[in-house]
């Protein structure tokens, strides 16, 4: 079988100008650090990038913000990083703020092939704007609809030569719904097994959904 | 008693045992360190843990943090998992408190809480989803900010929710939103029925059964 | 905190005839066999039962229908229980018929408060009958509603005293989902472990969805 | 070699490196003894397992089953997983491939195999989904059932499916449902054209590529 295991210049130089991207991680915690820093590096530019927050200034994916590589943000949250709200108020950025379990769900229905879900949340603010509702059994919903992008960037704990990875703790968070959710999906792990060495019923992301693998630790 | 401690320890008397509890950023999250002796209770972190504690000295980890990306601890039988389960937790009806601050509240018991248009847009977090699926919404707040009241007759901020909250906690007085309007149940130690009034920005109905704010289970 | 493990006989004399209830497990395999034959030795009956599927005759959920104790099936599939199709065909039961993936997101949209879900499986067919249709982007889509119900009974590999979870294997099947979806959630679980015994990455249904916990094993 | 074998071979060609694969019940489940050499197929179990073969005596065990409630067995590498992921993976189109069985198949490439209304109904279990969800649907099935042909104009029972599937193989022919028609590819070894015209309920396009089928990789 394919080789799975790339180097991280390898893995960001597939990535396009004005890719869209889901990148796991809450807070930076679980997001894929040295695939950040790697496409900093390669400036890669005129981003859509899809996650649930943007961090902080200098950690993370905030980096990507603040090197001005972003077009656009899908996300739930923006207020710990100042540079993402200077740049959608001066019309730099734009910004789609999204419930957070909502987010999950249109995320988790892009890639599991539904239509979309129906969602009390945001019902009657101004997150219904635009948006269908729907009525079941007398209560409103809203149609939210699904979100998948050209890449998923993940961050694993392990991730076995086939692909199959675990995560850790609260490190897990949104990694394994984009992993269902992007057309390519690049895990960078911090411990690289070889294939037998996680158990079935451990493994949180199954390998057919990963196409590329890259060491989180610098060698 | 600073205003902050006072609000935390009303507002834990009413989490119950066996409960599973998100608190929000800030001040709710104070509530933890005055849960009633012999209540266990289950604390949520919205990116995916049930059963955290404060952090523990020198078994901070990276992989271990509250929605804030701070350090924390997971206590013995605490479980893990991703952001469609955690908020299928909050959204499904399984999350039986949450606490979360406030920036106004209506006399219908609505709650604004996630933007200042214009000013501050922090994006709502998992603030709408707790607010719209929690069994219980429990607002913990001051009761006013830079001299205004926080509680007012109709909302003006973009609002996290249309569902009514359950239960209003202030440095003043707790109050229940219901059907006929808000229902000033208890005064905090020292304040009058008068001086809540005059500090409200909306109608309050006093309750025959008014008392006096306990602070110990 | 209350004692959740109880005994077989007090679980099941919870459940009040007539009562709807989710079954885990696939042709049996990670289904709750104690509760099912407590439930037979206690004629509990005019049940509604959901499940994947009625097993065999003689083996898990599919003894229920030979007992007659079924009212109404939810299930994808009847096809190696000649007992329910019989019953069926002779009116005695109700069975509706619902594809696997399209039950198990209707399960999961109960149980984590979804208004329904938008699925292209069935759209043409006789499915479709009786169901509103959504376009998304010129796409024909499902509206499938939610199913809950009063009780599941799940069956577990591990359950600590809290009432975390563990599953084996492909005895997990529909556990996990049908724990969200049932007001009252009762475990069979083979091992019971003190509360501290199973690590926070490999609970797979949390303890605050789990309500009652029965041993497995005959003590 | 019978007629089931021939089929299972033909089908195995279809299979490449690094597949995720669901078989179907009967006949699509002796495709697996047929990948050619060199080719890793993950093979997936619908109740929640890929990475599946076939069971190991000695180390049968309660918790890991094929579909139908059978003993199987994991190879390294394998993964498991809840009914809502399983599902997932074959409706979000990670499913590369299905193999299924069939009753009927139509010259729009609409398949029929759940249902003999009044004589048969076991319920579809997953192959609504399967045959929805796949990235390609491919039926394996004898071509008569009875002396009457499984390809016809129009199913006369209850689709399964209003997809078109991609493949059909037959102990007869290799048949590709397209836009204009049915499209005949190879012919069985020693069956001639009309062999397969003549035991075929619908109309069929001979290909101008038409080959005999092959059954080694």
């Amino acid at each position: 079988m394919k080789n799975k295991l790339i180097s991280l210049e390898d893995a960001v130089a597939r990535i396009p100008d004005g890719a869209s991207i889901l990148f796991g991680g809450f807070m930076a915690v679980g997001g894929p650090t040295r695939l950040v820093d790697e496409i900093i590096r390669q400036r890669k530019s005129g981003l859509t990038i899809i996650a649930n927050d943007t961090a902080r200034p200098h950690q993370g994916i905030g980096k990507l913000v603040v090197e001005k590589l972003v077009a656009k943000v899908i996300t739930s949250h923006i207020g710990l990083n100042p540079d993402t709200q200077k740049q959608m108020i001066a019309g730099d950025i734009e910004v789609e703020l999204v419930p957070q379990g909502t987010l999950a769900e249109r995320i988790r229905a892009g890639g599991v092939g539904l239509g979309g879900v129906l969602t009390p949340t945001g019902v009657g603010t101004t997150v219904e704007e635009g948006k269908r509702t729907v009525e079941i059994d007398g209560k409103t919903f809203l149609l939210e609809t699904p979100i998948k992008a050209d890449f998923a960037l993940l961050a694993a704990k392990q991730a076995d030569l086939y692909g199959n990875l675990t995560y850790a703790l609260t490190a897990r968070n949104f990694n394994p719904i984009m992993a269902l959710a992007g057309a390519t999906v690049i895990a960078e792990a911090e411990d690289i097994l070889p294939v037998g060495c996680i158990a079935p019923d451990a493994v949180m992301t199954p390998s057919v959904l990963v196409d590329h693998i890259v060491t989180a630790r610098p060698r | 008693m600073d205003e902050k401690t006072l609000i935390a320890k009303r507002v834990a008397l009413e989490l119950f045992d066996g409960d599973l509890v998100n608190l929000g950023i800030g001040l709710p999250t104070l509530v933890a360190r005055y849960v009633p002796v012999g209540r266990h209770v289950f604390f949520q972190s919205e990116n995916g843990i049930l059963g955290m504690s404060g952090p523990i000295t020198g078994a901070e980890n990276n992989d271990l943090t509250d929605a804030g990306g701070s350090p924390i601890s997971a206590l013995p039988g605490a479980a893990s998992f991703d952001s469609a389960l955690s908020f299928g937790l909050i959204r499904g009806g399984h999350l039986d408190v949450t606490v979360l601050g406030g920036l106004q509240l209506d006399e219908e018991g609505h709650l604004a809480n996630w933007m200042v248009p214009g000013k501050m847009v922090p994006g709502m977090g998992g603030a709408m989803d707790l607010v719209t699926g929690a069994k219980r919404v429990i607002v913990a707040m001051q009761h006013s900010a830079k001299g205004e009241s926080k509680i007012v007759k109709r909302c003006t901020l973009p609002l996290t929710s249309v569902r009514r909250v359950d239960l209003v906690v202030t440095d003043l007085a707790v109050i229940e939103p219901t059907d006929s309007g808000l229902l000033l149940k208890e005064t905090a130690p020292g304040v009058t029925v008068e001086q809540v009034i005059a500090n409200t920005g909306a109608e309050l109905i006093v309750s025959p059964d008014l008392r006096t704010m306990p602070l110990e289970g």
